[in-house]
């Protein structure tokens, strides 16, 4: 088990003879992923690595039933991309680009809600399923960095990902699934959404959230655990907690506006709720060492 | 990008909202003409995207022409180093009323807050009042509704030509809100002046820089930041900041970046720069060093852990960036992810000692800034 | 029992303080209908026929739980006044204005779907339970037209309804439900979606349809009835049978085109299904009393 | 209202859809300017609404001036009665596409159908084989989406440039059919040129008569009736059709006076108007009497069944209408709803025998019809 991708997971690359695209395609292969068609619009016919190539989405799961897509697109055509494999009634799609405009990832997040489809990303690493498949753009190649465990993680970040997931890894745990919302402002998918999927996965004992200053994501996560809707594990490190207030730091998304979505606020909420959080990434192991042994 | 006032009073006017009388100025010499379009009271706004103006001094009032001249020339001088003034008329303002489009992340909705009690305010009313803030949420995919424009309107309590002017402004700030891809455009205060006009006294105008392929009438200029480095960088399209410590910080990854900032402070040291060379800048490592070096610092500090940003190909751009630019400070690396290996035995090679932890990397840092020999 | 309203609907009337607001809110009360509250923008505290006015449906539905709305607004102004009931959580809206443009149709009854509500129109007499309550315009105070009974009638017209109906009254029968669907190109509500309605009130023994030429709404109640959907006795009229082809006669939906929604066509849908086709309005009461003894 | 295929035309170029070189004229004279513009060979095409244009012989190709000039005079003929001709270049065509956007009132979506199949014989080809109409749908409150547009070019089988502009036409007539509130928006054919040009050789666009309060640009003239009597009662509102039968219908509701045609033509009578008086015309009984006279009735026959449009004022009106019209025709009627009994007594004081079964009123309108007494 897992959460979002399996190895059965029939997987579309939107974008696949793209540089990226194709780069990652192998890449996706080599982990053992089932990909099984791309698209690239007028380059029908073509193959790569192996994978059938298709005009549209709506031909790609016509031949080959793929039920999620991954999108190597640059982020002005991701809301079409998106909507493009949403209305091929695909329900879970991520989104790789950095740098989709604020308005049209609203309409993404808003047409999956209303088609009751889960859009991840954008700008973010994906998900991956260690050592059975990933839809995304993760260093699995490098063991210290992402092997299979029972620790499901969540994330808004890239490279701080390596970074504590590493730190995960060294204190001897594995991951179930890791799956990245994203940095942006307006993430399609929120991590509280994630929670009733770990919920639900036997595989997974207890979660990993990397958080970031702004947004009231992580504050959410809270609330999930007060009520009850989460209730395994669950350690946190969340970034930016000496950042100096208004300036704009990296992602859109960690804007301190307004007295809400300060890492104060995040973790007061969290350790309320009951979750531990980390103050420093290399305290995520031995903190979920403790979670797991309350 | 967030917008100056004279720009969104622009776009306010284009669209039909309500300005008051008023002329920008870029010197002192502008001032006669200026008058003359706003008469008297009129206030001297400088134009500055921080908060809090009027706390500040930035906005003063002046009642006849020489008064007008020598707040100017205060504005304008070296001390206060204000570049541009919106000179208006004074309005006779008998309410203040808040209203402002935004965007609910979690709905997708657009998201318009209102308030009767606007002004300098507003924040402290959001925190300590909340039901004194009016909502209404807009389907992404639909426009505003005259309904939900005459919900927020009655709300309020105006009535009469007041409140058909009302609907009139925010339903042009929503065609705003969408035509420009913005994240927030607010009025605060729109007063209700004596004769019973409503006029967009003050707004904010931020558009999304995502959009600004397609967002092309506005363009970030040197006016948006503290300090010409910030500028410079940012024309390179890399995320950089000013401070005034010790480490040069050249990192990959926003969250990465935060957390080594955290780090330092944790460790007691203390940051002369942000810079994020990452992503699609993996391979601006020259330039990078550059505008960490005019930062000053004592020493640099780099750390990544990249997946596409290749660890071997910034290691590459790191040492050709000493080759040619010779830097007189230390470096302490932590440079991890894909080709790792290959980027350690470049950095060795450059007679560096790579390092693989992020905090031994951050300790040492603090370290040698500190005065610790290297 | 009946369809859609009953004498403890709670019912808004938007547009009250207008000329026909007002006319047929006294004539809505007269028959015993619960209205509660009306709405006109600016009118707040004004009262109508001792109904209170309020300047926001979201108001009124506040202070009276209103359940149901019926329009008295002008044509271009339906939209908005049925999204404003829409929003404020009525579910069953009925729309009188003749002649709203067909892209506002549309979006009405978009957004009626994807929020699981019901509006009924435009361009139509509206929804009346006879002897109980209505929401709209009818005759109720000329005897021969709307008597109480257990026949459910569904139409597209408003003087050919009383018409027929007065041949139903004639032949012995009364009404349950009227529901008006309206003449126009796009109502808001089709035929076949009123049926499971029927098919569940207890009081509804058989429905009559009264149809037009165009469109398909009469070839949607033939399918419902051949896929049991609904399997009560239905007899139908429908006018036009002899209207010259391309010519425009009247409703903007009864315009023949493309070979479908010819009368010929849906008669012959309508028998195959084993409905029963009156070919002259007085024939209506004759075959209403065949369809039962069937 | 439908548009005339200049008109369609005027606005695919408005909206960058490529059109051939054209001309509309008049008359006669203003041939030469226009040939001057299309060159040759060049097609004259009737500017009427009529389908079957090909036919009915309104169509016609020239490939000299003369040629054009015996043509264009044919067409402006008193025998075809043509009021305008469009003038264009002949293309080469090698293959014709259809595309068309409409409403489908069920999904309450916009429905985009296209095929590779254009030209005369669509109707056909959607009758016998539907499955070569690609069809799409497009939620009505999002726009077309790119991928819309590729997979109908895609089905068509278009590629290069052909599909680049394919997609762009699809977009610009989607922009067209919200713009202007149309029913219809169709391009037939869309022909694909011996160049690769697509180039929309024939266009039909209908706009909602019920959205004409928000789109002035187009008003119903002339050319949009058959005769004088039918754009007359137009003007007034008044839905009216002029027949070539004998009995002169004045009733009120669309599916009432439907049903009365039925049932006249059930009788075997004949039926010289139709006509609605009803709804919000129902106090202009002197206006209808007088297009009904018009139509040369040997009878009148007046049935309706109100509610708003109340019976007694009806009636009153129609008596004012004969005191003033003098109508040399007898009338019968059937005037019921609100108010009827009323009615009944003013038809009666009139000498009228007012009925109140419709078919007793048509039976006995077709009996006086043909030929019965009074």
């Amino acid at each position: 088990m897992s959460i979002l991708i399996n190895k059965k997971t029939k997987v579309l690359v939107q974008g696949i003879t793209g540089g990226e695209g194709s780069f990652w395609t192998k890449h996706m292969l080599g982990l053992g992923t089932n990909v099984v068609a791309g698209v690239t619009p007028g380059k029908e016919g073509q193959s790569v690595e192996g994978v059938k190539v298709f005009n549209t989405v709506k031909h790609a799961v016509k031949e080959t039933d793929a039920d999620a897509s991954v999108l190597f697109v640059p982020p002005a055509f991701a809301k079409d991309a998106a909507f493009e494999a949403l209305s091929a009634g695909i329900k879970k799609v991520v989104i790789i680009a950095e740098g989709i405009p604020i308005h049209d990832a609203m309409e993404i997040r808003s047409a999956a809600m209303s088609e009751g489809a889960m859009v991840i990303g954008g700008n973010t690493s994906g998900i991956i399923t260690a050592g059975e498949a990933m839809m995304g753009i993760f260093p699995y190649w490098i063991d210290r960095v992402y092997k299979k465990g029972d620790i499901g993680v969540m994330t808004r970040s890239g490279s701080l990902t390596n970074e504590v997931t590493a730190m995960l890894i060294k204190a001897g745990f594995g991951v179930s699934t890791l799956a990245g919302v994203g940095g942006d402002a307006v993430p399609c998918t929120r991590f509280a959404e994630l929670l009733p999927l770990f919920q639900k996965d036997k595989k997974t004992r207890a979660v990993l959230m990397i958080g970031e200053l702004g947004g009231t994501m992580e504050e959410e996560v809270a609330d999930a655990i007060e009520s009850k809707i989460f209730t395994k594990p669950l350690v946190a490190f969340i970034a930016g907690r000496t950042a100096p207030k208004g300036k704009k730091m990296g992602h859109a998304g960690a804007i301190v506006t307004a007295g809400k979505g300060t890492v104060d606020g995040k973790i007061k909420a969290l350790e309320k709720a009951g979750a531990l959080t980390a103050a420093r990434p290399c305290l995520a192991g031995d903190l979920m060492k403790e979670a797991l042994a309350r | 990008m967030k917008l100056f006032e004279y720009q969104a009073k622009d776009i306010f006017e284009e669209a039909g909202i309500p300005v008051p009388k008023r002329k920008l100025i870029e010197s002192a010499s502008g001032l006669d003409e200026a008058l003359s379009a706003t008469g008297f009271p009129c206030v001297l706004k400088s134009q500055v995207l921080q908060g809090g103006r009027g706390k500040a001094g930035l906005i003063q009032f002046a009642k006849t022409g020489q008064e007008a001249a020598e707040k100017t020339g205060m504005l304008f001088s070296p001390e206060k180093n204000v570049r541009k003034i919106l000179v208006e008329e004074a309005l006779k303002i008998e309410k203040e009323i808040y209203l402002a489009i935004t965007i609910d992340p979690v709905d997708c909705s657009a998201l318009i807050m209102a308030s009767s009690e606007g002004g300098m305010d507003i924040e402290e009313i959001a925190l300590t009042k909340p039901d004194r803030i009016i909502k209404e949420k807009v389907n992404v995919f639909r426009s505003l509704m005259p309904y939900q424009a005459r919900n927020i309107m009655f709300g309020l309590g105006l009535s009469g030509e007041a409140f058909k002017q009302g609907v009139k402004i925010l339903t042009a700030m929503f065609g705003l809100f969408r035509k420009y891809d913005a994240e927030l455009v607010e009025i605060n205060p729109l007063a209700l002046c004596g004769d019973g006009r409503l006029i967009a006294a003050d707004g904010k105008f931020s558009i999304d820089d995502n959009a600004s392929y397609r967002q092309k009438n506005f363009a970030v200029s040197r006016d948006h930041f503290s300090n010409d480095i910030e500028y410079e960088a940012s024309l390179e399209g890399i995320p950089y900041l000013l401070f005034d410590g010790k480490i040069g910080l050249m990192c990959a990854g926003a969250g990465l970046t935060n957390t080594v900032y955290d780090l330092i402070n944790h460790y007691g040291g203390s940051v002369s720069n942000y810079l994020e060379f990452g992503g699609p800048n993996y391979r601006k490592a020259l330039e990078a060093m550059k505008f960490t070096l005019r930062s000053n610092p004592r020493v640099i500090l780099i750390v990544t852990f990249g997946t596409i940003a290749r660890a071997d190909v910034m290691a590459q751009g790191i040492a050709d960036a000493i080759k040619e630019l010779k830097p007189e400070v230390p470096i302490v690396t932590a440079i991890r992810g894909t080709g790792e290996e290959d980027a350690a035995k470049i950095l060795r090679e450059m007679g560096l000692t790579p390092l693989s932890d992020t905090e031994d990397a951050v300790r040492e840092a603090v370290r040698i800034s500190e005065g610790g020999l290297k």
